[in-house]
């Protein structure tokens, strides 16, 4: 990692777990119109994919932080003993549900009952969680193991299928009138895009991180108020992208950055309570062999704080 | 034993009216590579009667080897015409007529001494009674006790007589031989000399034989082939009119002397 | 045309018996067979050592790549588990181990016989062996479902490959001599084959099994990402997923002991198979 | 000890020229040449039309296999995307591919000067190949970072153990006669190789390199996944989580030409290189 | 010429002492395989002195290479003591002093005639004057015309002769030939006899000449050295005491057919 540039501005590396787009436009927006600099921060971000999600490269000092997809991935690192430590969430929900077709509905738990339920390996976890929260058993439904792609539904091989609302243009492929059962409706309260740090970079770098946030927030709020323009941002950085499908993604991602609850503690909050019924519910459910972890090792609110005044109320 | 043979087709029986064995008409080989062409042979004009015994004589690399290739159909010729066996070399190659002998012995290095002299029998195998088993074969060229020695456990004079006993052992109606006893030391030459012309005057092969000994190319023959070099083409044919049947002890004759004489006569101006 | 008397030439007598130096041959073999299986051991451990020193020395952390030692008790705590995903990745690494092989066996037998063939399709089958299985795994699964068969053909299809181009090299490279002397024998393609291009293709072969021996392994785990609760693949996504390190690499060390043990079956055949081939042996 | 005399003995005069023969010999070489090149692309244009009828007949759903003539719209549409995200990918493959491919071909020299090596390595070597890249991706950006220097690192870890096997098998499969002359020339080790095992092995090695020319392509692609903007990997990844599968058989379109790209350029280097291989050319 | 003599260490000078080129003791050579043990030589005792020429002459597979590659430190004996040029063989190879025709000609395939020949200049190149070029040497073995020629568009015999050039190309001073002329015709083979012998006159080497030929051993030895098979044993030492500078001529003379007739004798009690 680079030190501080002649001009006195820093450069800090965020690691994605997975590709850069639209779950970043705030942040390409800061990028895009200068926020970063004018808080004295050169950000780099460090892209990730199938084959890594970065937690291993944040926890070992190589990058400054980082984002994963899931509050899960920062309770099942900490549990295992890695000291990375969420200080802020992109969005207030997790945008992951069931998507099924109106012929064969599955609008809420119960009504997975006896249905065949597609997942990937690593949706297991949330399936039971959801299964429990409604005191369904495994054996009433039929789990069915799939990749990363959702044409077991569209072809019936399954009748629902787990997902991520924001992927907008997977979801095409179902038609325009799917149905989804998101997991927040259904008692799994998830946060989903939480930003994560090593707990001696949260300490060495606090002023790095709350720097980075405060100009982040600017950036979504930039975002929110002008989604056309900031797409146009993203695709400028990311030509990759299809402006299109961004358009369509934009709102619902925003929709879920900004809710009534940013609305009172500002962009990135999150409720430690939140996350105290998250680790519990998985401990439960024995998904932590490795041990339960502390709250304190999974989120600090020492960045929310700092920046408490600096972060968009918006909702 | 008569009631066996009349059991199968005899596939000799309907070509006993052929004129002869072999019959090139203006044949010539060229080789043409990036570096230039070779001419191996200029209008060859060749007949052998069946059951004839031909030996070629000639310079290194004026065309016998050549020669022998056109005949078992391994190379076409650029130009000209080959008869063998009344039909075209591939009909006579097809009909598993021709056995050859190669300058070096190609022997399949996975197969043990045993193996490489049946191959010709799993391969196509024409059953035809009374024909010498492979070990039969093997002792017949001096190399019983050698069966399961691969190739390479075999001194060169040994793989030659490997692959000597492979070409005798589906009993060809026509034997091309590429200096096959070359390799050998005099007294087992001599000897296998003897053999071949029995095997010769008891099975009525056609043999077209290369050899570099004169006096091997001489003892052997009915008549002699001269060839020269650059291009390779025919200088002389020798008819020898030496008796039969012949043993070793013909070559002290003065006439053989007088036969060997006169082909080295011509070979020096080849 | 009746049997000749056979006058033979008593020169040579052939292979005599020696048991001294016949002990000390069949001595020097076991030595040579037991060094070959306990040298890869020795060095295995010199390896697993010098790793376990790097991870202390360096104070490694264990998400980044754990002791050894650490992975040694995850693998006892652990070793019903691991051999319960073993099976399934196992079966699915041979069958595709075998449908993959025996498919470019054939092919590259085709591609011999037509050249016009190999002219064709050669270039494509280069240009489809790039196709990522992410791209062709949902018409694997609408095709062949969710079990098994999906994971096998991913196998198939990755070991294919490098198995193609070997063989239609080992099948083409072939002595010209020899070749003609089954001319002049007059033998059927089929023989040709079987007696002589077949054989002569073994080490290439032999080679390119030894190649597979790992890509049916890749291919059966990357077949299980697409889709599987069991195998290795699928434990390897579990135990990514946890961040649970030392699982990871204990199942990986699963993995990679089943294509050492394929590969050394294969050399122990190739050995047998090849035992005329001098080079080799040597 | 002086020059001695030299009485030529002028039985042979070597190649003539014939014009009209060489006419015709250059006329049937280019013909083979051009049968070279046209037949792949026959056989490409005739199963495009087979697939796009296919997908026409069985009215297959453009997420499960889109229409080539779908494909081919995207391709011009978004021809300088592609070629944009070419130029990374190309440069990963290259470097990965003459990387792995120049380690691959040491170290198999290194097995057939030091048998002790070889029996200690290859087994390892085998099973170091069957470890997925998402176990060792932490440590290889720890150590590279994210940009080129992995994705190349990656590339040249998958093409690098095919040609491990090939290459040590060329070196070692040498004729005992040849080896021989070069132990009675008391050619150093080194010239042994140079003139002799390196010589033989072309084969074998150009064998390998067909085998790598589409696994560095593969290496390059999947080493994007460890996270990439640009590239075929990147784009590979952002279509098909986009469900743009047109726009995905587009990208994978562009690699595969670039591994046939590297194919031909292989072949057309082995063509040169091996002219003098009758079994080859033939 | 002579101060650039001068200015080389000659290799040759300071072994003009020793007593003899080759010594052998009690050399045997066993094979062993899984199928048995082969005992290709028993027991053999030779000396041939430096700038000796010694023609072997015995059945096939009597052991005749086998004695060659012991000497040329290709087998070590496995029992027995083997000194050459008054050191061990291997050590004989390590100074470059050795050259060996084999018995199948072994070019590479890749290297056209020319580069065959120039091979053992490459590889170690001790550079001594008055030496050959490549060009000239095939041009010596009758094949000026086809440097560029690679070997399978040879000739067996063209070959062969290839083979032989590349041995006298680096001028060693000890010549192992194993049959090197077997596969040329009689008028070539003839020649290259007489310009073996003019080699070996002008330059001192100690050549060792298997053959199959007894003219061709009786032509050319100063001793003939016959041995016996099962086991490779030494059956005689013949010398030839006919005078020199030899011509084809000599052949003629009844004192050589006397020696022929003599040699082949013994020959067919071996
Ligand atoms: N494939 C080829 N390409 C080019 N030239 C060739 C080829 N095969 C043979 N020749 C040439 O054809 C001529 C005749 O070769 P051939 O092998 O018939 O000679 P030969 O009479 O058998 O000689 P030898 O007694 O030495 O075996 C030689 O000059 C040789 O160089
Ligand atoms: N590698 C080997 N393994 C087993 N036996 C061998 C091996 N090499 C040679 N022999 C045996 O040793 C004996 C002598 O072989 P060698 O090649 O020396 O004979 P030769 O006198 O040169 O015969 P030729 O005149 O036929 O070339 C033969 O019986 C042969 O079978
Ligand atoms: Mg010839
Ligand atoms: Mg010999």
């Amino acid at each position: 990692t680079r030190g501080r540039t002649a001009s006195g501005v820093q450069t800090i590396n965020m690691q994605l777990s997975w590709l850069a787009g639209g779950n970043q436009l705030g942040e390409v927006v800061a990028k895009q119109l200068g926020y970063f600099e004018e808080a004295g921060i050169d950000l780099a971000i460090q892209p990730g994919g199938p084959n890594i999600d970065g937690v291993a490269v944040v926890a070992s000092g190589r990058y400054e932080f980082g984002q994963v997809s899931s509050s899960t991935q920062v309770i099942l690192a900490s549990s295992q003993g890695i000291p990375v430590t969420s200080f802020a969430i992109g969005a207030q929900k997790h945008p992951y549900a069931y998507f099924s077709l109106p012929k064969n509905p599955v609008r809420k738990a119960s009504d997975m009952i006896g249905k065949r339920i597609g997942v990937e390996v690593s949706g297991q976890n949330l399936l039971a969680a959801v299964l429990a929260k409604n005191s369904i058993t495994e054996d009433q439904i039929q789990k069915v193991i799939i990749g990363s792609d959702l044409t077991p539904l569209a072809s019936g091989q399954v009748d629902a299928i787990a997902g991520w609302e924001t992927s907008t243009t997977a979801l095409r492929v179902l038609g325009p009138d799917f149905i989804t059962m998101r997991l927040w409706d259904n008692g799994v309260q998830l946060y989903a895009l939480p930003y994560y740090a090593t707990h001696d970079a949260l300490q060495s770098k606090q002023e790095l991180l709350a720097s980075f946030v405060r100009a982040a927030g600017k950036g979504w709020a930039y975002a929110h108020d002008n989604p056309e323009k900031a797409v146009d941002l993203l695709i400028k950085e990311y030509p990759n992208l299809v402006k299109e499908d961004e358009m369509l993604t934009a709102p619902i991602m925003l929709g879920f950055a900004f809710t009534d609850k940013t609305k009172f503690n500002g962009w990135g909050s999150f409720d430690p309570k939140v996350w105290q019924s998250q680790i519990d519910m998985f401990d439960t459910l024995g998904q932590l062999p490795a041990g339960k972890p502390s709250l304190d090792s999974v989120e600090t609110t020492s960045i929310l704080d700092a920046t408490k005044n600096d972060r968009p109320k918006i909702g | 034993m008569t009631i066996q043979i009349a059991a199968f087709e005899n596939p000799r029986s309907n070509s006993d009216t052929e004129a002869s064995a072999i019959d090139l008409r203006k044949v010539s080989v060229r080789f043409t590579t990036d570096r230039g062409t070779v001419t191996a042979l200029e209008n060859i004009d060749l007949s052998v009667p069946i059951g004839g015994f031909l030996t070629l004589l000639g310079p290194s690399g004026c065309g016998k080897s050549t020669l022998l290739r056109v005949i078992a159909d391994l190379i076409a010729p650029t130009s000209g015409n080959a008869t063998v066996l009344g039909g075209s070399p591939s009909l006579a190659r097809a009909r598993r007529d021709i056995g050859f002998v190669f300058q070096d012995a190609a022997l399949l290095p996975w197969r043990t001494a045993l193996q490489n002299v049946a191959l010709p029998l799993e391969v196509g195998g024409i059953s035809r009674p009374g024909r010498r088993s492979p070990a039969e074969l093997l002792a017949l060229v001096g190399l019983s006790g050698w069966e399961n020695a691969y190739p390479h456990e075999l001194s060169g004079g040994m793989r030659q007589r490997v692959a000597i006993a492979r070409a005798l052992v589906n009993d060809p109606r026509l034997l091309l031989m590429d200096e096959p006893f070359g390799a050998l030391d005099e007294i087992t030459r001599d000897r296998l000399n003897e053999e071949l012309l029995d095997v010769w005057a008891s099975t009525g092969t056609t043999i077209l034989f290369v050899t570099h000994s004169i006096y091997e190319a001489a003892f052997l023959a009915e008549r002699v082939l001269l060839l020269a070099a650059n291009p390779g083409r025919i200088k002389e044919i020798v008819p020898v009119s030496l008796p039969s049947p012949r043993r070793i002890a013909l070559r002290e004759t003065t006439e053989f002397t007088k036969l060997a004489g006169r082909l080295r006569a011509i070979l020096e101006t080849c | 045309m009746s049997a000749m008397p056979v006058h033979a030439l008593a020169v040579n007598k052939g292979f005599a018996n020696d048991t001294e130096a016949q002990a000390r041959f069949n001595a020097a073999r076991r030595y040579l067979a037991w060094r070959k299986r306990l040298l890869p051991l020795a060095a295995g451990i010199a390896l697993l050592i010098i790793w376990e020193a790097g991870v202390r020395f360096f104070d490694i952390k264990s998400f980044i790549a754990p002791a050894p030692s650490a992975v040694a008790v995850v693998f006892v705590e652990k070793f019903s588990i691991l051999m319960a995903n073993l099976w399934p990745t196992a079966v699915e690494a041979f069958c595709g181990f075998a449908i993959g092989n025996i498919a470019a066996v054939l092919l590259s037998t085709a591609f011999v016989y037509q050249r016009t063939a190999e002219e064709a399709f050669f270039p494509i089958a280069v240009m489809v062996h790039t196709i990522p299985v992410m791209a062709y795994a949902p018409i694997l699964v609408l095709l062949l479902g969710n079990g098994m068969e999906a994971k096998v053909a991913i196998a198939a299809m990755i070991c294919f490959f490098p198995t193609l181009v070997n063989m239609t090299r080992g099948l083409k490279n072939v002595n010209p001599q020899q070749l003609e002397l089954m001319r002049i024998l007059s033998a059927s393609p089929r023989e040709v084959f079987q007696k002589l291009r077949f054989k002569n293709s073994l080490p290439y072969l032999f080679s390119a099994l030894k190649i597979a021996a790992s890509t049916s392994v890749i291919g059966a785990i990357v077949g299980e990402w697409i889709g599987a609760d069991r195998g290795i693949g699928a434990l390897i996504i579990q135990a990514t997923y946890n961040y649970n390190s030392p699982l990871l690499y204990a199942t990986i060390v699963v993995g990679a002991a089943l294509s050492g043990t394929f590969f050394a079956t294969i050399s122990w055949i190739e050995q047998r198979t090849l035992s005329w081939n001098v080079d080799e042996t040597a």
